[in-house]
């Protein structure tokens, strides 16, 4: 039984992965929703006793181990807290990005990007020296030559 | 340059505002003569120091000592800092003038000029090696504001951040040293260290380290570069900090830890090699500038490489002639820069092709600069004559080499101040004086009596530097300079130099070739080009790497997962996998759950593949619903039972989210070679995530404990009024666990609301 | 809108379908917790989302502002939820006045405490009042701000 | 009891703050003034930590393991002051400015319950849950500002971070599993008895979440984005109190639990500061865009802590801490002062710029010197070379930006920010600058953690 619950939390953590790189956002929150039931499935299979349920427990029982069924019904919580939360900040991203394409995000970035290259020239200039303003120690000494000349 | 734009624009315009007095200018030169008398009298009291507990648990120390080498810099900072601030006091005015700023500027330069001067004092006194660190960079920093005073000159703020790099960077070096020997002999204590040391190859790192920090602060040779563009600051800055001060630090912390780099003979040898190079090449440049300052600037390099060469030459006769040494540059070569401040400001020119014939206009500027050139290019009758005397035993004691060396460098010196003098003032007329000022002309009239003063009465000053040269050298020191009218060597290494310097003056076009060649030598191969081809070159790989790096959520996802799946797969080859997996027994129930997991397996992979929204959140409920039938089989009614629960709720917030969302995109498979290509990307990327959550899950599937905390949980469970264990857990046992977890329910809901509606929570 | 290529399901009909296949589980629900009796400490979260649900369904059948009408009570909800969370906590640090430590029930372990036919009375029941309180009200609130989505988007 | 309440006032004020109008400007001094008296029980937590060692809390009356202990340590409460610090002053910062969001005050209170739980707790799962509440109020709060750039920011915050954060719950599921309890010192005892490969794997698996959560290479990807997307505050807050979440989870996790993973894996995690440290140092140098340069050399920043951690010993993690917090420090001043413009703040900015590359008079010279003092010990030149490769960097980066934002520009044409604003930066400016001018409570705070820390730990016993 060890190996088939690795297995099936690792397929699931697996296909979330997977879809967490899709394009659609939509398939985002999916990817996070099956990433969330393996952690549960996790949890509840680090259980170091399956029997019976733990209630009003016996001496002769086998009980279930109830820790990790408790931390289990928090993460459920928490999971359904987040899912909540990223679904819906995925919606907000499709009605204010009118698209729920991860590409189209990225697109703003660019434009973003091409508006910090003046700055990035800036930035340059104080370490660097302005283009054509630098004055060579050669140069300096020829300055002197041509005012002679003059 | 910012003078000349700040010139015209008073020329074309209504007349500059005139500036009220200088009061924090004066009040930063009342504070320094102030503790001028201060060092004065605490050294012929005695010198005492003091050392209070600092940081220590790194046993740091704030301790300081007024001894001889103190004195000297401590009496150069305070000093020369009093009448540099007073002739400041002038020339800012006028330059803030001519460049229309207000009066409120004066407090960008003050205060970093009188810190500049107290981080002198307390470098001078330090003797704790983090200390010395310490005051070291403060000085970079104060000089960094300082140089790029003019903030709306780009050359200023370039030459200021050049500056800071170089010397703050190498400085780094010295602290590098410090820990260094701290590891071996702990303790950062100087005077302790140079008892405990001994000739080690961490001695000489150390010692390597140390002096290359205090060479890039004097300016040395390949490190000097910076200085030449320093001159963009106003000229007080440069007539204090890179006369007296900030150049001096560095030979002021090479003199403080001598005696550890004595220990280490290759660090001499380096020292040696450095200062006859600086000496060289920065008295070949001054040569021929054309810029006032710029022939200081170099002047400067060069003569700082006398007193590094001094001290690797590691005789007391050499440690006492490197401390006089560095008395008599400083005075005659702060005059000589005010000196260059004065004209500029009189006559709005900074070339010495565009001035000359000054003399008659300016005649006790004149005299005075006379003065202090000929101190530095050490004529008879003033203090200067002294230093290189000192400067020539030395070297003939050194051996033959030396000797030449010191005669060229002496001949050097005197070809290039002489050039400058007589340029100025000699000549035809050319350049007008429109701007005299008493305060920017008394302080160099002062500084040339000193000299002079100085080469009639060398006592106080030979017994000052032969109390340094004791600091340095570690044991007795004598320095006694007089006229001795005899065939000494000193006297005919004089001569030499005297002749050799005359004959150089008198070449002008031999000199010419030979500064030119160097000076496109470095230009081309120089030091200067490998710091600016290496911030250019930084600069290309920056923006290169940052061209390559993809940044949508992607990336970054895929940017945690792979790498996250190959450190796993790290992990796992590094440790032995001898029965460290187990596969498990199949029993009762499990009959029906493995079932159920294949159906979760297959429906997530059907997720995975699918086209349509709609089925993605059906098939999410679908697997949602039989983890839930799982958790019930196991014995976990009450997880199953919230896992019901929560798949409801998110089935239905899902659907309603979906539901709201535009149009699905077209296909996202469709066609394109680049769509293909991707996803074979992704599967691989989401492969390598599900096998190393496989391998981890597994591993610690495969090794469960012996014994739970659960079993106290079951046993307590009565006691805390629970039938339920899973129920008491929760609820009691850990109870907290359960207030965080309905708070974040609470948070993630205020955080929807955040999102939707601008935080209306309803 | 969803509306998948071709076969043109509405949303809203997406939404009842789903709509009408919800009251069996949650019915079901409230009867396995019916039957295997919660009384014994009583589950706040459990008979917190059953409630949730339950609105849910109303929101379901009549609308956002249709169930916002029917029950006015529902706009406390952001209410409610706090005052459930404030519950929980006063039950999980009150022992500090009598310096106890946090989360230490009262009557204490093994103490005899009051019965009222399975209920037993003791400072947890608080808790889980507060659990309970809180659950309605965060998930009322989730109902609210996902089932008005529309409306959101003309503004 | 000051346990509790510090963890108490937050939580309760931040509740009832959440429904409130965060708009109001009451609203908004209530939460700073919360944060405000935390931060002052908090210090009475320290100082009772410092002089009279471990406040140790088991909830419930339980005996320990069976109920939660929250343990109050050097290391615990020195992080918990300054993260809380450092949220009280992006808090106090924002409501002069005047807040956006209703939220933002409850969230941002919330936000430091959560912090001040995980620090002061020693059971994992109560960890993770507190770890939870910190990180779904920072969600919440990376959005906010409401404009495209933050939505994309907390779009991609979101995703990537709860991806660790299940990550991180895998492992204690692992850790429950292979050692049958959750308290961090039966689990740390218990682990030594375990099969190496499995405790390697779970280590990995924290390792993982804490890199995520602190940006490190090759786990950063989205930190440019999100740090440069959020608004000031919002990104000091992130950067200076929520990634210290990772620094300290690699020094509990990795000191207090697994130490003897930490050792084999010494060479790995250098390497991977190492190239942290070049990776954002080298890119922060053509950014443009202050944010996303501070972004940046926070990656590159906290490679330094990670390398100290590799090289470990006392030396290292003492370092590794003092690190921490004068980094956490730093971040919280720079992103501060980048938002607002005036002359106090070039000065504050210009004082992170030195702390940042390690520069006297500023704190972060004394995290150099600590730094160097773990290159030497772990003799190695390249360490060396490396970490002066670093400074070097960050002098380049920071100065050339300061230039061009708060020295080049002229004061009189830039409009000065609210006095308040500037003087909460330069406050901060004064605390970095204190650091270094006084560095000995700074040296002590990080040695007593580090003994805390290793005391704890098995290999100590």
């Amino acid at each position: 039984m060890i190996i088939a619950f690795a297995l099936a939390a690792a397929v699931l953590f697996g296909s979330g992965a997977y879809l967490l790189l899709k394009r659609d956002l939509v398939r985002m929150v999916a990817g996070i929703m099956l990433i969330s039931q393996a952690a549960v499935l996790t949890i509840i299979a680090s259980s170091l006793n399956r029997g019976q349920a733990v209630i009003h427990v016996g001496p002769d029982d086998d009980p279930s181990d109830p820790l990790p069924q408790a931390l289990a019904l928090t993460a459920l919580v928490i999971g359904l807290a987040t899912v909540a939360l990223l679904l819906a900040m995925v919606h907000r991203v499709v009605v204010v990005f009118r698209t729920s394409e991860q590409d189209a995000l990225a697109a703003t970035e660019a434009e973003v990007e091409a508006r910090l290259e003046r700055k990035r020239q800036a930035d340059r200039e104080e370490v660097e020296g302005v283009e054509g303003a630098k004055e060579d120690d050669a140069e300096a000494i020829e300055h002197e030559e041509l005012g002679r000349v003059r | 340059m910012a003078l000349d734009r700040g010139r015209a624009a008073r020329d074309e315009a209504a007349p500059a505002p005139r500036l009220t007095p200088d009061w924090p200018g004066w009040v930063a030169c009342a504070t320094a003569a102030v503790g001028f008398f201060a060092c004065l009298v605490g050294w012929l009291a005695g010198g005492d120091g003091f050392s209070v507990p600092w940081a220590p648990s790194l046993d740091l120390h704030l301790s300081f000592r007024l001894d001889g080498l103190g004195a000297i810099y401590g009496l150069l900072a305070t000093g020369i800092g009093a009448l540099v601030f007073a002739y400041g006091t002038r020339y800012m005015t006028l330059h803030l003038e001519h460049e229309r700023r207000g009066a409120v500027e004066r407090w960008r330069f003050w205060p970093w000029m009188l810190l500049f001067a107290m981080a002198m004092v307390g470098l001078a006194t330090a003797q704790d090696l983090v200390l010395v660190f310490v005051f070291f960079d403060l000085t970079a920093v104060c000089s960094y504001y300082l140089i790029g005073f003019d903030r709306s000159d780009s050359k200023a703020r370039t030459s200021a951040v050049m500056a800071l790099l170089v010397t703050v960077v190498s400085a780094v070096a010295m602290l590098i040293g410090a820990v260094l020997l701290y590891a071996a002999y702990g303790t950062f204590a100087i005077p302790e260290l140079i008892e405990r040391v001994g000739p080690s190859e961490t001695t000489t790192v150390a010692a390597a380290l140390i002096a290359v920090a205090a060479l890039a602060k004097s300016a040395q040779v390949p490190l000097h570069f910076w200085l030449p563009r320093a001159m963009a600051a106003p000229t007080p800055v440069s007539a204090y900090l890179h006369s007296a001060a900030m150049v001096a630090a560095g030979v002021l912390v090479i003199g403080r830890v001598h005696r550890l780099l004595e220990r280490s003979e290759l660090v001499m040898t380096g020292l040696l090699v450095i200062g006859a190079l600086s000496i060289v090449v920065g008295g070949v440049l001054a040569l021929r500038r054309d810029r006032l300052k710029q022939v200081l600037a170099y002047s400067t390099i060069s003569q700082y490489g006398y007193m590094v060469l001094l001290y690797g030459m590691g005789s007391s006769t050499s440690n006492g002639a490197a401390a006089f040494y560095v008395m008599a540059h400083a005075v005659a070569k702060s005059a000589l820069f005010m000196t260059a401040g004065a004209v500029t400001m009189a006559t709005g020119e900074d070339r010495l092709s565009k001035l000359g014939g000054l003399g008659r206009r300016m005649p006790v500027l004149a005299v005075a600069s006379a003065v202090a050139a000929a101190s530095l290019a050490a004529l008879p009758l003033t203090i200067g004559f002294f230093k290189d005397e000192l400067f020539f035993a030395a070297a003939w004691e050194e051996g033959s080499v030396t000797t030449v060396l010191a005669v060229v460098a002496a001949a050097l010196t005197l070809a290039y101040i002489g050039r400058f003098w007589v340029t100025l003032f000699l000549g035809a007329e050319k350049g007008q004086v429109t701007e005299r000022s008493v305060v920017m002309v008394a302080p160099v009239a002062f500084l040339a009596a000193v000299t002079v003063v100085g080469g009639l009465v060398t006592e106080p000053f030979a017994r000052l530097a032969a109390s340094a040269g004791e600091v340095t050298a570690g044991r007795p020191v004598e320095v006694d300079p007089g006229y001795h009218l005899e065939l000494s060597p000193e006297n005919l290494m004089a001569i030499a130099a005297w002749t050799l310097g005359g004959l150089l003056l008198a070449a002008p076009r031999l000199t010419t070739v030979l500064s030119r060649t160097l000076a496109r030598a470095g230009d081309l191969f120089g030091p200067r080009r490998g710091y600016e081809a290496m911030l250019h070159g930084l600069d290309r790989a920056s923006a290169g790497v940052h061209g390559l790096e993809v940044r949508d959520l992607r990336s970054s996802i895929a940017a945690v997962l792979v790498p996250a799946g190959l450190l796993v797969g790290l992990a796992f080859a590094a440790t032995p996998t001898d029965g460290a997996f187990a596969l498990g027994h199949v029993s009762g129930a499990d009959w029906v759950i493995l079932p159920l997991l294949g159906l979760i397996t297959v429906v997530t992979l059907v997720i995975a593949r699918s086209r349509s929204r709609l089925a993605i959140a059906l098939a999410l409920s679908v697997v949602g619903f039989a983890l839930a039938a799982v958790y019930a089989l196991i014995g976990a009614p009450d997880v199953a039972l919230v896992a019901v629960m929560v798949e409801t709720m998110l089935a239905l917030v899902f659907v309603a989210a979906l539901a709201r969302l535009p149009q699905e995109e077209p296909d996202e498979d469709r066609g394109s070679v680049v769509r293909k290509k991707r996803r074979r990307r992704d599967v691989v990327a989401g492969s390598i995530a599900g096998l190393a959550a496989f391998v981890t899950v597994w591993g610690f599937l495969s090794k469960p404990a012996a014994e739970s905390v659960s079993d106290d949980h079951i046993r307590l469970a009565p006691e805390a009024h629970g039938g339920d264990v899973v129920t008491a857990i929760v609820a009691d046992f850990r109870g907290l666990d359960t207030l965080v977890e309905i708070t974040v329910l609470l948070v993630a809901v205020i955080g929807v609301a955040t999102l939707m509606r601008r935080g209306k929570t309803w | 809108m969803v509306r998948r290529s071709g076969r043109g399901a509405a949303p809203d009909s997406v939404v009842r379908v789903v709509a009408r296949m919800l009251p069996a589980p949650s019915v079901m629900v409230a009867a396995a917790l019916i039957v295997k009796g919660y009384a014994e400490v009583g589950d706040g979260f459990a008979a917190g989302v059953i409630v949730a649900l339950a609105v849910s369904l109303t929101y379901v059948a009549v609308g956002a502002d249709g169930a916002e009408a029917v029950l006015p009570v529902l706009r406390h909800a952001p209410k409610i939820a706090v005052t459930g969370l404030l519950l929980a906590l006063a039950s999980g640090f009150f022992p500090l006045v009598y310096g106890e430590e946090p989360v230490s029930h009262q009557p204490a372990p093994g103490e005899p405490l009051t019965k009222f036919g399975k209920l037993e009375l003791f400072t947890q029941l608080l808790m889980d009042i507060g659990v309970f309180l809180l659950v309605v009200g965060v998930l009322v609130m989730l109902l609210h701000q996902f089932g008005r989505l529309r409306g959101e988007e003309k503004s | 009891m000051l346990l509790s309440i510090a963890l108490l006032l937050p939580w309760v004020a931040g509740a009832v703050l959440l429904i409130a109008n965060g708009r109001n400007r009451a609203v908004a001094w209530l939460a700073v003034s919360t944060l405000v008296a935390t931060l002052v029980v908090l210090a009475f937590l320290a100082a009772e930590v410092y002089g009279n060692g471990n406040v140790r809390v088991v909830t419930g009356h339980w005996p320990e393991g069976i109920g939660i202990v929250l343990e109050a340590d050097p290391l615990g409460v020195t992080f918990a002051l300054l993260s809380v610090l450092v949220v009280t002053a992006a808090a106090a910062y924002e409501s002069v400015g005047g807040v956006r969001t209703r939220t933002f005050p409850g969230l941002v209170v919330i936000l430091a319950a959560g912090l001040n739980g995980l620090f002061v707790t020693a059971d994992i799962f109560s960890f993770y849950v507190f770890f939870e509440l910190a990180m779904t109020a920072s969600y919440a709060l990376s959005a906010y500002g409401g404009k495209r750039r933050q939505l994309r920011a907390a779009l991609v915050f979101t995703a990537v971070n709860l991806l660790g954060s299940f990550i991180f719950v895998l492992s204690v599921a692992g850790a429950y599993r292979v050692t049958g309890t959750l308290a961090m010192e039966q689990i740390a005892e218990r682990m030594l008895e375990v099969n190496p490969n499995a405790v390697l794997l779970i280590a990995t698996g924290f390792f993982i979440a804490f890199s995520v959560k602190l940006g490190l290479f090759p786990f950063h990807f989205w930190l440019p984005t999100v740090y440069a997307g959020a608004r000031p505050s919002v990104a000091a807050i992130l950067s200076g109190a929520v990634a210290n979440i990772g620094a300290y989870g690699l020094l509990r996790f990795g000191a207090g639990l697994f130490p003897q993973q930490l050792e084999q894996a010494g060479l790995a995690l250098i390497i991977l500061g190492a190239v942290s440290i070049l990776y954002g140092g080298v890119l922060a140098v053509s950014r443009g865009d202050v944010a996303e340069m501070l972004a940046y050399s926070a990656i590159g920043q906290v490679g330094y802590v990670l390398v100290a951690l590799g090289v470990a010993g006392p030396v290292g993690l003492v370092a590794a801490v003092l690190y921490s917090v004068v980094n956490s420090l730093n971040k919280a001043l720079l992103f501060l002062a980048s938002g607002v413009r005036g002359a106090l703040v070039a000065g504050a900015f210009a004082i992170g710029s030195l702390s940042v590359a390690g520069v006297p008079p500023a704190a972060g010279f004394v995290g150099k010197l600590e730094l160097f003092r773990t290159g030497i010990l772990a003799d190695s030149t390249a360490l060396i070379v490396l970490l002066v490769a670093g400074s070097a960097l960050s002098l380049v980066y920071m100065f050339q930006v300061y230039q061009r934002c708060f020295w080049r520009a002229d004061p009189a044409k830039a409009k000065a920010s609210p006095l308040p604003q500037r003087l909460i930066a330069a406050g901060l400016a004064v605390l970095v600058l204190a650091g270094a001018l006084w560095p000995e409570p700074l040296l002590a705070l990080s040695g007593q953690a580090v003994e805390s820390l290793t005391s704890s730990s098995p290999g100590a016993s």
